[in-house]
């Protein structure tokens, strides 16, 4: 079988994980081929290689979107063509009324700033200053996890948690490193820095410590638990982050399309939960992304 | 002097105008060149034909002709010696104010709740009108304050990104009116590029508006002290160009059922990669649609080769970028050798 | 053989010049470019410490054959000797390094770098660093003007220099390689007497230096006032090589084109009607001042004046290019503002500027699209289409009507020789009808059958009650075809002459002030 | 004009060389300009100043020094009348190629596990020869087939981005020596920067290869004909533009201590946009690097003060458009207004 497969982006680290999982996994398995797209972040771009798959008469698709919202007309186009779709990842706007031979397989989005928000929480033992790295203004996971960190902020617990400056980074390490750095030369003070993701935690890190901050006062939480976060979670200076499991994702999600190649029933959606990473669950996980 | 002049003469007397090669021709071969590559590969290594394939066929333009609307503008200002990078992020921008004039009455989250369910034309025409205002906005500021198009396109292109990440804090615009979303269905979208293109293609060959544009792009000084009002002209130019992208935004998010903030990133450069291909110059006074279309269907044609050979991800982006230089170095040896001296 | 070009600056160096008759010789030389048959086997011999004129019409192939000698063009057929060895050139440097030297017919120069660094570019002097020496090069400049008796400050930018001081720059550079073999391709067509006396003063130095050099130009007093002997052209074909006291102006023109050219300056005095445009203290900061004249239907106004005195911005000024800083025009009786050329143009007038690759030709246009342009303002245009056929057709007979020397009108401008560009471009203005023609040096690089063909059209026009202004820096024709002089200094008008009482003393006079 | 004239008749031999204004000054007092529109609005809205800070100093040059880099070699590119779209391309190729030979040993996942721990110069070599090639191969295909340098540069930009995605299947490369990532610490990005400007601040105005690139970009026929070799020239040129991306793929990969293959996107458009705003001409034979130098630190005063007055977010790049248009539009105008005639 064939197996077309769209992500939403090749220069993402934990997409970077989950494609490779996919394909670690495609490779087990006797007469499996994938054909990767990279979408570079084009909802267009993403719609057109769905089309291109049709045109060559692969047996399922397999769609990480860009767009979550851009869905729909996804999914009529492969319904249309009666080629089974599965989405991976990001959850699609129309999870609820997928055609026949569509499903969904993802961890649940809302769970990863939920969960690095709490902890961070419980280590300032719910009260100080925090500032906030956003991602790609224009991404929906980085809207997502924004969303979440005000959401965990305004509960109860967390009430005395005070966002001072929330500003983009673009989900780079650099960037977050200049921010940081923007942001300790206007004096800025606060007990936590909430990134979206690691890469950009790490960066505030880098510039913490050539700001000869003192890190173990300062809560770092991040999002992703790529091998670079788990490097710097052992060394101490970072002291959240939250795992997503995008091998099993990938694995996952190849599972459902093989089986809807062969006109076998799967399950409209299947949830791979996100998991807490902490320094003393670390080790843990360590071998897995 | 009799029989000299008789000479003189007589080559323009007797010889034709017209009836030369054009110029496109090389391009148009290098475009059957790379399909017939596509098509022979095809047999043997997928056991398939590459072009009998009236779905490929269609997905190879289909794909190229949001890009393929705004190369026809982005000619055009290439042609005057200009550039224009901001359409990519005018896209964005028009895609996301359109949409939310597209917004049916069903989706729980409309922008503007009482506003949905517009006709067809509403959305469309805001988008328009979008592209119309940011492009006049580029040739006002080219025209009147001499800034490079580079830069003042460039200011356009961060500016109208940020604006439509602005427009709703980077919230997706969905749940659009079927209305609306069916310029963006079938083949629709191919047929609105070919529409302009033809257009443009006559306006550009056969008025008044075209010499101008060509002229200007030779040299401004002599199109200036021949009594072309340059500025004003410019002014059109760009204005056309921001108009093309607004149509441009508004078929992404029709096709897509959706806008979002971070559409249309980096089509600027694919259109001026077809327009160039195409045979545009970038030195100004040289160019044609026809080129730009062809250039626009190779870059689709290319696409669709990868995926159908299955071409790894990680290759097709290192071969993309040969093939566009390959493309061109084969069209520049051929003009070459043609006004060879 | 040929003699690589090292070997070659060898033997320059050591000063063994092999003994040969010629300086510089080519013989059987072939050139094509698509469609035209540029050189058909031509000859040419250089005698050392000699001028030798090359003549021949537009597109006759002189620029073509120097090319070819500078390294330019490779021709097709044919070989070139260097004081009896076979050289081939392969690039301009080939051609420097062996001791030929060009000025170019269009100008070649850097706008945004100085004058020193233009002159020496390539060989710029370096300090004990290695770091390009300024100070040194503008000495070593000045030192070269000095020579040569210029006064152009070394330190400018080429940019703000006008066309016959960026002529003199062109000149010194090339001088500064102190060639054995100096080709000048019409380095006079946009100098004044003044300057022409100067350029020759220069030559005839060269010359004693045993200096071999190639003039071209289409100026007869030129040619015998400076050149040894000369060759003819026509056509691509070598028609003959005289030396310049064995033949008269009439035998050269017959050689050229083929004919005799009775009258050079066919001026018709036709009966002057009413005034159509009057400036009132026109102004412009800096460059003129207080410039007030009539002109009237029929007219020719001719306008003298040394290099750089303004005469150029006066006419750009009329012409809307550089709107006045203050003053008044008057068009037919009516105070008119014209603040761009398309408002000058909706009032009948036309402007062939001087600067024919700078602000007249569309270089990489065809010849069609050239003549058209200023036409299609208003005529031959009906909502918004272009009517090609009627364009087409009357394009090709005002081509046709000025001899351009084209395969066909789809013929892009760029390859034309200079003349023939010029060609296109009076044909350009003259399409639109004008009532009022500012010419600004329209003959410059015509050759003579032209140049009579022009000045035929020009009186043609004023008969038919146009008027015309009339800049030209070439003394003959400025006494030849005007009705009335306005003679220019410094940005000033200095006063009037009719055509009666006009001479070249009393011009002058006005001139130099 | 006439004071011109006038003044290029008196005697030569005793007239001094002119020191005339610089044609930096205008950007230069533009870019004090905005400092200070930042120092009083920081003043009023955040009690705080905006200058007086030696660690807001350091990062708003620092945070731009990688894009200093590049734009330095694109400076000349573009002076010499040509374009280079491939450097932010090339900067995350060197970054993953040069990271791969500087990973420690302490790493687990070291790509080449028998090549850990390798003294600094090699990866920073590698990271120099491979910017090096690729700049060379822009030039070779610029002087050779003649083919735009914007084609040319866009293959490079292409597939110098497919090759750094493919080089390690898109997996980031962290672990780096601390030797390796020292050059990226502190201010050492500023002192290579303007080590790097100087060196070829001195090569423009000073050396014979400064005078060769004006001349080419202003008059390339007139560059010809005086025996300058035009495509051994070109070839350098680029080559020494690719070198620079290479170092400054070296510097953001020590400063980020990884690699990974999005690293440089749109870099050029920035470095680009510096040159410019440096008061470099896109249409060649003008420009200098102390130009640049001042364009860069504009965008990064500009990125510092927008966190400085806690912009939103959303409004940064609305600001950053106009900003980038209008220091240009001041500088356009200061200019015409001195060479007025
Ligand atoms: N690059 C070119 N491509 C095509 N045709 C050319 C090119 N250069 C010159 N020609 C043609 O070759 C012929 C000779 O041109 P050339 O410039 O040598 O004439 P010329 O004798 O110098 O004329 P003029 O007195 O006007 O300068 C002309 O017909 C011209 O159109
Ligand atoms: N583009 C320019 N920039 C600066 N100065 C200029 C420019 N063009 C001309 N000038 C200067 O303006 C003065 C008047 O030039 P203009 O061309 O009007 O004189 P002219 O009498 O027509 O002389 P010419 O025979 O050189 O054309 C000259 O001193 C010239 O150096
Ligand atoms: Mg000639
Ligand atoms: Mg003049």
């Amino acid at each position: 079988e064939t197996v077309g497969v769209s992500m939403a982006l090749f220069d993402d680290n934990f997409l970077t994980v989950l494609r490779n999982g996919m394909q670690d996994y495609a490779k087990t398995l006797d007469g499996v081929t994938l054909q990767v797209e990279d979408a570079q972040n084009d909802v267009a771009k993403q719609q057109s290689q769905i089309q291109n798959f049709i045109a060559s008469k692969v047996d399922a698709i397999i769609v990480n979107p860009v767009d979550t919202d851009a869905t729909t007309a996804m999914s009529k186009i492969a319904a249309d063509a009666g080629i089974p779709l599965v989405y991976v990842n990001r959850e699609p706007v129309n999870v609820d009324t997928l055609p026949d031979k569509q499903a969904f397989v993802a961890s649940n989005e809302q769970e990863s700033g939920t969960l690095e928000t709490k902890e961070v929480c419980r280590l300032l033992g719910g009260k100080g200053k925090a500032v906030v790295m956003m991602g790609e203004l224009s991404n929906q996971a980085a809207r997502m996890r924004t969303k979440d960190v005000h959401d965990v902020v305004a509960t109860d617990e967390c009430k005395g948690i005070e966002i001072v400056e929330e500003q983009t980074a673009n989900w780079s390490r650099t960037q977050g490193s200049d921010l940081m750095t923007n942001w300790l030369s206007s004096g800025i003070e606060f007990d936590a820095v909430i990134s979206n993701n690691d890469e950009m935690a790490i960066g505030a890190i880098q510039a913490l410590k050539a700001a000869g901050k003192d890190l173990s006062k300062i809560v770092i939480g991040g999002v992703d638990a790529t091998q670079d976060a788990l490097a710097a979670m052992q060394a101490g200076d970072l002291d959240v982050t939250v795992f997503q499991d995008a091998a099993g994702q990938g694995k996952g999600s190849l599972d459902a399309a093989l089986k809807l190649a062969k006109g076998e029933k799967v399950e409209k959606k299947v949830y791979i939960p996100f998991q807490l990473v902490t320094p003393e669950n670390v080790k843990d996980f360590v071998a897995k992304n | 002097m009799n029989t000299e002049a008789a000479e003189s003469q007589a080559p323009l007397a007797t010889r034709p105008r017209r009836h030369r090669v054009p110029p496109e021709l090389t391009i148009f071969l290098v475009l059957i060149g790379i399909a017939l590559v596509y098509e022979i590969l095809g047999w043997i290594f997928v056991g398939q034909s590459f072009l009998m394939n009236p779905q490929r066929l269609t997905i190879m333009i289909l794909q190229v002709s949001v890009i393929g609307i705004i190369s026809v503008g982005v000619t055009q200002v290439i042609i005057t010696g200009g550039i224009d990078l901001s359409s990519g992020s005018v896209v964005g921008m028009t895609a996301m104010i359109a949409a939310s004039f597209a917004q049916a009455s069903t989706w729980p989250r409309a922008l503007y709740p009482g506003l949905t369910d517009m006709p067809f034309f509403v959305p469309i025409g805001v988008g328009l009108l979008i592209g119309l205002l940011a492009g006049y906005i580029n040739g006002q500021l080219i025209a009147k304050t001499k800034i490079p198009p580079f830069i003042a396109t460039l200011g356009m292109m961060v500016s109208a990104r940020g604006l439509s990440k602005w427009y709703t804090k980077g919230q997706p615009v969905s749940g659009l009116t079927d209305q609306f979303n069916f310029i963006g269905t079938g083949i629709w979208p191919v047929v609105v590029f070919l529409v302009v293109a033809l257009i443009f293609h006559i306006a550009l060959r056969y008025t008044r508006y075209g010499k101008f544009t060509y002229a200007i792009g030779a040299n401004v000084q002599a199109a200036r002290v021949s009594g072309i009002n340059v500025e004003a002209h410019l002014i059109k130019v760009y204005a056309i160009a921001g108009l093309l992208a607004g149509l441009a935004g508004v078929v992404t998010a029709a096709r897509a059922q959706t806008a979002q903030a971070g559409m249309g990133v980096m089509y600027e450069l694919d259109a001026i990669a077809a327009a160039v291909i195409g045979g545009t110059s970038l030195t100004g006074g040289v160019g044609r649609i026809t080129g730009t279309v062809i250039g626009t269907v190779i870059l689709g044609v290319m696409t669709s080769g990868f995926t159908f050979l299955r071409v790894d991800a990680y290759y097709q982006e290192i071969v993309k970028g040969v093939i566009i230089v390959a493309a061109v170095i084969v069209d520049v040896y051929r003009q070459k050798k043609r006004t060879k001296h | 053989m040929a003699v690589s070009p090292s070997t070659m600056a060898a033997v320059r160096a050591s000063g063994a010049i092999p003994n040969a008759e010629y300086l510089l010789s080519a013989e059987g030389i072939r050139k094509e470019f698509p469609g035209v048959v540029a050189l058909d086997d031509v000859q040419f011999r250089l005698k050392r410490g000699s001028v030798h004129a090359l003549m021949g019409e537009n597109g006759a192939g002189k620029s073509t054959l120097m090319k070819i000698l500078a390294g330019i063009y490779t021709p097709d057929k044919g070989d070139v000797h260097l004081k009896g060895m076979e050289i081939r050139l392969k690039s301009p440097l080939d051609a420097l390094e062996n001791g030929i030297a060009m000025i170019h017919q269009e100008l070649n120069l850097m706008p945004f770098m100085t004058v020193a660094e233009n002159i020496w570019i390539r060989r710029e002097p370096k300090n004990r660093f290695g770091f390009v020496d300024h100070g040194e090069m503008y000495r070593m400049t000045e030192e070269l003007f000095h020579r040569l008796n210029i006064t152009i400050d070394p330190d400018i930018e080429v940019r703000h220099l006008s066309v016959a001081s960026r002529q003199m720059v062109e000149i010194a550079k090339a001088v500064s390689y102190n060639s054995d073999v100096l080709i000048m391709d019409e380095p006079t067509s946009a100098l004044t007497e003044r300057e022409v006396a100067h350029l020759f003063e220069i030559i005839r130095g060269l010359k004693v230096q045993g200096i071999g050099i190639v003039y071209i130009t289409h100026k007869m007093n030129e040619l015998f006032e400076i050149a040894d002997e000369f060759s003819v052209f026509r056509d691509g074909k070598y028609i003959g090589t005289h030396a310049s006291t064995d033949v008269t102006r009439n035998d050269i023109i017959r050689m050229m084109v083929g004919r005799e050219i009775t009258q050079m300056f066919p001026k018709e005095v036709v009966p002057i009607g009413d005034v159509v445009l009057s400036a009132k203290n026109l102004s412009l900061d800096n460059v003129f001042h207080e410039v007030s004249f009539d002109v009237r239907a029929g007219e020719i106004l001719g306008v003298a004046g040394l290099v750089g005195s303004g005469r150029s911005n006066v006419a750009e000024t009329l012409f809307g290019v550089t709107p006045a800083s203050s003053g008044t025009i008057e068009l037919f009786g009516k105070k008119v503002d014209i603040s761009s050329p398309t408002v000058a143009i909706r009032n009948h007038m036309a402007f062939l500027t001087e600067d024919r690759k700078d602000t007249g030709c569309l270089l990489i246009l065809n010849v069609l699209e050239n003549m058209q342009i200023a036409v299609l303002q208003d005529k031959f245009v009906k909502g918004g289409f272009v009517q090609e056929g009627a364009i087409e057709a009357t394009c090709e007979d005002m081509a046709r009507r000025l001899r351009v020397k084209t395969p066909n009108l789809d013929e892009r401008v760029e390859n034309l020789s200079g003349g023939n560009q010029q060609k296109v471009l009076i044909g350009r203005w003259l399409l639109t009808n004008p009532r009022i023609l500012i010419l600004d040096e329209p003959t410059r690089g015509i050759d003579v059958g032209a140049k009579a063909e022009i000045h035929k059209l020009v009186t043609e026009m004023a008969r038919n009650g146009v008027a015309v202004i009339m800049i030209s820096s070439e003394m003959p024709e400025v006494l030849g075809m005007s009705d009335r002089i306005m003679v220019m200094h410094e940005g000033r008008v200095t006063g009037f002459l009719n055509r009666d009482e006009a001479t070249q003393v009393k011009v002058m006079e006005l001139a130099a002030q």
